[in-house]
Order: structure tokens, then sequence, then C-alpha cells
């Protein structure tokens, strides 16, 4: 049999016994479950490497296979008669009947699992729209009772829920939000108003982490363009960026 | 208010809201039943089936929405390279399938369904909002209770989670 | 392509948008004349005359959008009065705030960053003389930059804008 299968590409071990169930065209009802418990095991052994947190789970439905197989073994109570027809009928004495239970409770699980993604795919193809921001209805914007301190917690606020709101899924198109080579004039047009600007002062904490990628890369290329220069006084101390005086 | 213009203005307001809209909000703002609402927009459906629609109407949840329809993606895609959002592992998917037609469940329960441990999956589902705790049980230890929350339903474009157990038995049919 | 599917594709195109789109976009990812969806723009102005429609097309500029009706605004009102009151005093402080620690920026950042379409509020703000444009982003559709003005300046106590630039980094640093 050829094991090239990893472990890794099932859900588990109910996932697992589903797989070699349809493979081999069993009847869920009629498990010959010595034949499959040797296949599982085959299986687990052909894996060169088992990560044991994920093999814990493949090892426990090893042992209740082994389990049931041999119940399957001793002798039965009942008198032949009824035996042939037990083959194909489940009953309470079955010893594989739990495994066939949760076999096809799982297995229902997953198609539902493959509906829903359908369903995702489906949504991923269509879009919201931005929502109108709509308090122009009520234009009533009242300056004297703003001061330039509530203008910067604002500013700190709306940045925190932004981030907070980037974790959610969200299927409306937002442009880019920031375009490195837009990135590159801010942070030239600073540099070039301050003359000397504190290499950690471009990287606000407030910022995601796009932006502060996309600034380094900005800051990165404008020393490849030899736009600015920078430096540092001591090892470990404060980077100063400054202008680089064109020739 | 004559039906067509009721139409109109569930349109409109569908439109400057972006996000779905609770079907009683609407029923609110228009003064009439949700009964009403909800019969026009099944002729709105219709509606906006015809070929020179780009957009069509919804429900999600208790929600409506308008979205534009999958056909127009592919243009869409070409003129604003819409990020695609990252799609949901198996696992999760299995979980929440779960979590949906036996909640409230336990995660001791979902993981004898799974036949493995799910605390990872359930972390990110609640991370993304897609399930919340509904309660503890109680019994020894008062285990948390699991649910899916609307925006669950949204996610996936679900009007309801009936919706999605006729669709699984229409499949089992045939 | 047949009109009426031109017409669906151009209707969820511009949905999706939320912003005006240029015409020559439209045309690209057509594959059609501009003069044909100009041609075809006229009849979707007819067909969204309609009553049972809630929303409408129009050209500004050399770009093409779709807005809600006028006559739909007192249901969106009445529906999202509550909201829009609890947002209202800080929308357009928000969207001021965005533009003076950011300027100069364009209306796709601002709106990146609220998650909101901030068209109405940018005129507002402009009408009130706190921002101004400041020039356009030499990028394809020469997006507007906006910045404070001075009277904007001057009103939170900032002698120049060289003082802001100064104070915005020392706020942003740690």
């Amino acid at each position: 049999m050829a094991l090239n299968v990893k472990l890794e590409a099932f859900e588990g071990p109910l996932d697992l016994l589903l797989h070699l169930i349809e493979k081999n065209q069993i009847n869920i009802y009629d498990i010959p479950i010595s034949e499959l418990t040797d296949q599982y095991l085959s299986y687990l052994e052909g894996l060169e490497e088992l990560d044991i947190n994920l093999a814990s789970e493949f090892l426990l439905m090893a042992a209740t296979l082994l389990s049931i197989k041999s119940r399957m073994l001793l002798p039965s109570i009942k008198s032949n008669e009824v035996q042939q027809e037990e083959c194909a009928v489940i009953d309470e004495e079955d010893p594989r009947s739990e495994l066939v239970e949760r076999l096809i409770e799982y297995k229902k699980y997953k198609k539902i699992a493959m509906i829903l993604k359908e369903k995702e795919e489906y949504e991923s193809r269509i879009f919201k729209r931005k929502p109108e921001d709509l308090s122009f209805l009520y234009d009533d914007l009242c300056l004297p009772e703003v001061s330039f301190d509530d203008l910067i917690s604002i500013f700190t606020d709306i940045i925190r829920k932004k981030d907070m709101r980037e974790n959610v899924n969200a299927k409306t198109i937002l442009k880019e939000p920031f375009p490195l080579f837009k990135r590159i004039e801010q942070v030239y047009d600073i540099v070039v108003n301050m003359k000397k600007v504190n290499f950690k002062d471009f990287f606000s904490r407030s910022a995601t982490k796009s932006e502060l990628i996309i600034t380094f890369l900005a800051i990165l290329e404008l020393i490849k363009l030899n736009k600015v220069k920078v430096f540092q006084d001591q090892p470990f101390g404060d980077i100063t960026i400054v202008l680089r005086e064109e020739a | 208010m004559e039906k067509e213009r009721v139409k109109g203005i569930l349109e409109g307001i569908l439109f400057a809201a972006g996000d779905p809209v609770f079907l009683d909000d609407l029923a609110n703002a228009l003064e009439i039943s949700k009964e009403e609402i909800l019969d026009i927009i099944n002729d709105m459906k219709q509606e906006y089936n015809s070929t020179n629609r780009g957009i069509m109407i919804s429900e999600v949840g208790r929600k409506i929405r308008l979205t534009t329809k999958p056909d127009v993606y592919p243009y869409i895609e070409k003129l604003f390279k819409p990020q695609i959002r990252s799609q949901l592992s198996r696992a999760a998917l299995e979980t929440l399938a779960i979590i949906m037609f036996k909640q409230p469940i336990t995660k001791a329960e979902i993981e004898s369904i799974r036949g493995v441990n799910v605390e990872k999956t359930l972390n990110s589902l609640l991370e993304k909002n897609l399930i919340c705790e509904v309660g503890r049980m109680e019994t020894p230890g008062r285990p948390i209770l699991y649910g899916t929350t609307q925006y669950c339903l949204e996610y996936f474009g679900l009007s309801s989670i009936e919706e999605l157990a006729n669709l699984k038995l229409n499949e089992q049919g045939d």
C-alpha cells in the first residue's frame, strides 16, 4: 500500500478511517474490523516520524480498533442461526456499533463543513458597499467645544479602533491604505521640513504593522536614493535621519 | 405606501447603510410590518435577477443586505484588485458545523465528535467573532457553552441555520 | 457584449467601488469605448428614474457614480438617527483629526482609516474652511491631497504646519 499521504492531511482519526472506508468501498454498517484495523495500523507505521501531539489522537483510535477487533474474536454466545444475520445488522451487542455511530455523525458534519466552504467561497466573490458617513444629516460640528488635546485623543482612538476592525473580516473594498511611494514622499517631506528627525519618531506605536513596514521600507529607499543619510552617535544610541544636501 | 415606492426606499436605505440592516429597523422606519417587507424583498429578488442588474438583495440572519452579484467579480477584480480574505481551515469549518447544529455545546462534546483537540480552533473562531460563549453548563467544572454569532450567518451569507440544514438534506436526497 | 449585461456589470462595479469611478477605467475593464458606456449610462439614468429604485447614476467630472436618491434621506435619517446622533459629534472631528495628523492625505486614505465613505464630511469641512486641497498625488487618477488650513491651525493654537509636524512626531513616538 502506498503511504505517501501525510497525517496532517487528515482532520483526525475519524477522518482517516472514513478515508480508508471510502477508498476500500466498505459498507460503513458492516465494517470488516480486522482488515480496517490492519490498514489503519500499517498507515500509522508507514509514517516516518510521528508528531506526538498529533499522533496521540490517532493512537487512541488504534487502541479502540484493537479492542473492538479482540471483542469480535471472542466466541459468540448466540446460536449459529442468528449469527449469519448479525453481520448485516448492528444491534447493541455489536462491538462496532459505537464506532459506526461516531463515524456516521462525524461524516455528517464533514459534509456540512464542505457546504460551508462553498458558501464561504461564494461570499468571497460578492461585495458590500462601504457604509456612508451619514453624519452630514445633522451637520452641527461645534468647534468652540473642541481643544487640540481632544483632537489628539480622537486621533489615537480611531487608530486603535481601526486596528481592532482590521482583525474582523470585511468584504468592503478599501483602497490600498499606504502605497510605498506615497510614504516615501511623506517621509521625505518630513525630513525636509524638520532637517533632522529621530529615527524612532517615525514608528508610532499606534500605526498598524503594515504601516510600520511601509515606513521602514520608505526610509531604506530614501537612503538608497541618497536623499537622506542616517547616523548614530553611539552604539545602541538614537539613530538620526538628516537630509542629504543635493549636489 | 405604494409597494414600488417601498422598494425604492429599501434599496436606498440598504445602499447607504453598506452593512446589513435589521429587518425590524427597516419595518420601523417604513412603518409597515415585517411580513410585508419580506414579501416585497421577495419581489425585489426577482427584479434584481434581471441581466441589467449587478447587485442583489439577500437575508443574512435577521438582517437584509445589498451586495454585488458574484458574476461581476471578474470585473471588480480587474479594476480594484480587492484583497482576498483568508479562508477558514477545514478544522475550523468542521468545528463550526458542529457548533451550528448542536449549540449550545461544550468543548468536550465537540471533541468527542471530531475525535481531536479543538482548543486552538475554538480560540481562533472566537477571535474571528464567528462563535461566542453563550453560558455555562450547570455541571461540575461548569464548562463553557459555545454558540454561533449573527456575524457567522453574515460571513457565510446564510439566512438561517435551517437553510443550511435544508441544503444538506437536499444533497443527501440524490 | 450585450447591452443589458454591460448595465449589470456597471452597476456592480460602481456599487462595490463606493466612490466615483473614472469613465476610462470603466471602459478598460469592460473593453468597450467610452462613448458606448456614456450611451448606456444615459439609458440607465432613465431606468433608475423608476419609483422602485432608490439609487441613481450620475457623472461628476470624468467620473461616474451611484448615489442614494435624495427623497430616501428622510427614511435613512429616521433609521439611523440614534447611531448618527452618537457618531455625529465625532464623525467630523475624526476626519479632521486624521487630516491634521496625517496631512497631506487623500480621501481614500482617510476612508481606509475610518472605514466609512467620507465624501460629504470632507465637503462640510471644506465649506467651513477647516481643510483645503493642498495638491494632487502623482499617481493614476491624481487624487486630491487634503491638509488643514491656516485658520484651522490657528484655531487650535498652532502657529504653523512645522509646529504640527514637530508635535505630530512627538505625539506619535512613545
